[in-house]
């Protein structure tokens, strides 16, 4: 096994990671840009090197650095999160040619299944049923419009080389394909380097389900199961669950077969996800591999009881997979919310400042991967995800009860965040009772918008006069002011006045 | 001493007495039972007729507060009777000059400006596009009117609250 | 179910229960003394009364006091958490004659279970092997002297009413009788206010071993398995974990179903634990019962799934088991360290003062129960116990791994705790391979005492003379001032220079 | 100019030079490359040739340091060349009484005294119990010697660090 490890990334995936190689006497080696100093990745870390300037092309996604670094510290493997070069298989091929270890697929996996095109190609290949589009990259507006008027509106423009929503826009009719294809291509050229976009058809109440999926250096491969994350906004995902309760366990084995089957063809090794829509009549479609670890990979450990990142170190260091596919047997159900930076009241935005107060939820069942602590700076420069909270419990009903818990526990303040979105959503009924798909904040906008808490008004009232008044003793209740009956005399008056 | 207090769109009208070394709150005539206890900075626990309420709390000055109670936000106005008549005074002098300014809700990048000056705009339409945390944030026009002023470049780095552009508001 | 439900508790447990209520929807009432009123219990609770002051006597012992706080907030069931009422029989009985619900077991099975002699008596009646000793309360000191010569020194002195450790004697020789059995029954008058003590034969190398029971009033009664709770000091425990490394599948039936016929046979209902001795020969020695929530009961929720606090509301409600026995299937290994406020480089003793900072560890099977947060104070009144850390791992040997990782990253200032001893202790060879007594303590003396530290003294030296220079900014490392080989040449001097 | 810094046994001669803004750290003639960052009031992160420490460092006035460093405490004292010369010299002049003072290690209750005035004790015996978190514990005698005063009578409530007793010490 690897002695020491360089983590090149930051936030709470770099302190999953840190936490993955202290489990396993590792050292594990931190980069940090300049703002990012004070960030706790840094701080948990057993060594950390400063590696450039704010903006992420100058320093987390700046190759050139991070290898001098690894050189520098001796460290043997790096791991690289997901996002900044988590899918860059020039770097994968450029670790390599160093003798330094990649955890993750090998360059060439990346570039076949990273390229979305490809992937659908190899996927037609293999008889998994895919979305209906193009399979090769549009390189006009009257082109893509025609494609468009063939498959049917509405139909999604999609990044190539994307994910996480970036490059991809909903279009509905033929006059919006002009501005939108733009902007796609250039949101795609400004986050992967890579302006091609191809067109899918945009399928109505589709659910997103996606298999876990292990493969080592020998061809074996596995799945852990699939992870529900229709709960999205700006497709991105805010809600994830295991198991999915639209599968049948027919309908789950067939797709977790699939999503081997796609995994062995292409050669892939390490951790990864073969994502699936599925619509209302249980007809599923691949849509992408991604070939690192996903961010909702907790709620497929707590269910399988397995240590996703630590698997990542023991296939790169060349093991053989320790488990078969009868062995991975999934217990309970676990559900995760992401904690971000952003105002759900505002539409989402983004939020920065200072993290003035934090708290934590504990207790059973529950696990809070954060990548922030009491003093965070919150900073425009990266993504606004700043933790994750992730439950489990015997049954999906316990475990969103146990969400609500955790979530009313967990105090944000100084930047605004969806935690109490989150609440409003765990609420809704059509969640609860599992009616959910992609579109699901889009037919159920009252949610972000935030509550009035007209119940809480005249506790905000007196909360607001005593510290006006400089916070002087209040007339502190004793127990034995009351009389010892239900109908003491200053509750009776306490709930009427709270009801006006 | 009274004071009328305004959140969530209600009005509630308190006492203080000043028994040393308790404050006394009057409501209605009758005594509030609260306990209000500091538990860091700007958190406090509040016990108000046996209930508990964790409430973190921060002045923006003359009785304005910005309040989160039990994950609700609230803004909250204190006002005794004194200042409640001069800023009514004060309200009425500079009553809305129909001028509607566009502020960043988040520091960032300005990434595309859509309109120009004195283009007419329609409410929810597009003005600018504001990249932040790698994701393009378009800032929409709360209100149909003229676009009366741009103070702002493509390409320019901006802070939050800084003012992006101005809408004469049609009447 | 109830809608409201009392916690005559304060600190982890009271959090607990509180979070236990969240979950099911009921509304969870705190009572806090004086110095607790700005404790972590009273600030998750939905409603909370003050009780008393400091002294327990005057606060969370006074009967009186909580049931006029039940009667006025309306709460329709109390839980007793562990500790203080816990274990009251007379308070269980006044509760049941307001027509309040006590969430634990009825009046007479904490009487007949509570009572140490008569739980003996009754094991032995069922056939369940018990430490040989005295079955009546010893009056004098030659008694003492007499029936010690029988059974043969060591002998262990111990309260009736005991629990918790209090009121316990280790005498090695007759000589020691007298100091001890007073001292052994003022602690008890103390304690317990009974101070009724017996005689128990010393065993060598015994393992403490106890089997967690739920029973309904139905009759139903089963065991979810067992703890290995052998780590302590003063008699009192530090490290629990379940399974126990020590039990082979058919001792392991044994015992419990041993348990099982205790509990029934006793009128038991709601959740109790069975307590045994296991010596070097794997003979097994009913201990006593518990009759009320064990602190270590998370790592039995973590291997079954259940939670515990609500199996008791289940049962306390009149509800029937959901679980047969043979739907209690343990899986992976669970382990607990108990966080006190002691300074074990003292002899345990204990540390109080604000809790000036804090940061609990997070992350994959990591569970937190805590009591305090950032700003508590730690108060000489009550149990010096702050929070529990419990990990959960496929295997014993990656579970101690993350507590380690997890022990490392807690972070706990302003007063000592036992964290930096746990962190020795899971280093030891004879723990990590499960060769442990409860005598292990005793027979590893330096796992105490604070190490040296000695390879980070040059980084302690360089930051006091920052600070004692007024923190002015440092020569910072950029990571391209090396050469970027690994033979870097601040890299070579630095290694060299940190092992002077 | 030149410090001792004394910590956990150990000696380090640390030399300090002023380049404005920077301070630069000079240890057996080469600069140590660091970064000391506070994080939260006593908290605070060094890097120090590239590893890694969380801090927690409380002053106890003099260049005395209580410091805890990844779950170690030590007790680091900081003195320049002038400091030295004199505090060896106030050392040499109180060189030690022979009078051992026993101080409460916790706040508690003194539920027992164990020895009474003048008389003789021995390193490890019990001279009195404090009760404190429902617990009994003695407090031993670390020292061979005569009881010369008891501070504190049975039922006394004591503060951490209270004056117990003081033993004149056996030569």
């Amino acid at each position: 096994m690897f002695k020491k490890i360089l983590i090149a990334n930051r936030g709470e995936i770099a302190v999953r990671i840190i936490r993955a190689c202290h489990e396993m006497g590792i050292e594990a080696v931190a980069i940090y840009s300049e703002p990012d100093r004070k960030s706790l990745h840094v701080q948990l870390a057993d060594e950390a090197y400063l590696i450039g300037p704010a903006p992420a092309l100058e320093s987390y996604l700046n190759q050139e650095k991070i290898i001098a670094v690894i050189k520098q510290c001796g460290a043997e493997a790096v791991h690289p999160g997901y996002g900044f070069l988590a899918e860059n298989s020039r770097f994968a091929q450029k670790l390599h040619e160093h003798g330094i270890k990649f955890i993750g697929p090998p360059a060439a996996a990346i570039e076949l299944m990273g390229d979305k095109m490809a992937a659908r190609k190899l996927a037609g290949q293999q008889k998994v049923p895919t979305i209906p589009g193009t399979l090769e990259p549009i390189s006009s507006v009257p082109e893509a419009q025609k494609i468009a008027d063939e498959i049917g509106y509405p139909v999604l423009l999609k990044a190539a080389a994307g994910g996480g929503g970036k490059g991809m826009r909903l279009i509905h009719e033929s006059s919006e394909m002009e501005k939108s294809f733009r902007a796609a291509q250039n949101e795609a050229r400004a986050a992967f380097g890579d302006d091609r976009v191809y067109l899918e058809k945009y399928l109505l109440q589709p659910r997103h389900i996606e298999f876990q999926i292990l493969a080592d250096k020998f061809g074996n491969a596995i799945h852990l199961w699939e992870r529900e994350c229709s709960i999205q906004r700006r497709h991105q995902k805010l809600v994830e669950e295991s198991p999915s309760v639209l599968l049948s366990p027919e309908l789950r084995e067939e797709m977790g077969n699939a999503a081997v089957r796609l995994t062995r063809t292409s050669g892939y090794q390490n951790a990864g996800t073969i994502e699936f829509l599925v619509d209302a009549q249980l007809n599923y479609y691949f849509l992408e591999m991604n070939t690192r670890l996903q961010v909702e990979h907790p709620v497929t450990e707590w269910v399988t009881g397995l240590d996703l990142v630590k698997q990542q170190f023991f296939i790169a260091a060349g093991e053989r997979l320790s488990l078969r596919q009868e062995d991975v047997r999934p217990n309970g159900h676990a559900l995760e919310c992401r904690v971000y930076a952003e105002d759900s009241g505002s539409n989402f935005l983004p939020s920065t400042g200072e993290i003035a107060y934090l708290q934590e939820p504990g207790g059973i069942g529950v696990r809070c991967d954060s990548g922030i602590q009491m003093g965070s700076i919150v900073y425009p420069y990266y993504d606004s995800l700043l933790a994750k909270l992730i439950v489990w419990a015997g049954s999906r009903r316990e475990a969103i009860d146990r969400m609500q818990r955790a979530l009313r526990e967990y105090l944000v303040f100084g930047v605004e965040t969806t935690i109490p979105f989150f609440i409003r959503l765990l609420e809704n009924d059509d969640f609860r009772s599992g009616n959910i798909s992609t579109h699901f904040l889009a037919e159920h906008k009252g949610l972000a918008e935030n509550g009035t808490g007209n119940n809480k008004s005249f506790a905000g009232a007196v909360s607001s006069l005593i510290h006006f008044n400089g916070q002087k003793p209040g007339s502190v209740l004793h127990a034995n002011e009351g009389d010892g009956s239900t109908d003491s005399k200053w509750k009776i008056i306490g709930r009427k006045e709270m009801l006006v | 001493m009274e004071y009328q207090i305004q959140i969530a769109g209600k009005t509630y009208d308190l006492e203080l007495e000043n028994h040393r070394p308790e404050i006394k709150i009057i409501y209605r005539g009758k005594p509030v039972p609260y306990d209000f206890k500091q538990i860091h900075a700007n958190l406090y626990s509040l016990i108000l007729y046996g209930k508990q309420y964790r409430v973190w709390l921060k002045s923006a000055g003359n009785g304005s507060y910005n309040l989160v109670l039990d994950q609700t936000p609230f803004t909250v106005e204190v006002e005794d009777e004194r200042q409640r008549l001069r800023k009514s005074f004060r309200t009425a002098e500079t009553k809305s000059t129909g001028v509607t300014e566009i502020l960043a809700p988040m520091p960032g990048l300005v990434s595309q400006i859509e309109v120009e000056a004195d283009q007419q705009v329609e409410a929810g339409q597009g003005l600018l596009i504001v990249e932040a945390m790698k994701m393009e944030n378009e800032i929409k026009s709360p209100v149909n009117g003229t676009v009366k002023k741009i103070h702002v470049n493509q390409g320019d780095a901006i802070e939050k609250d800084a003012l992006l552009l101005e809408i004469n508001e049609m009447v």
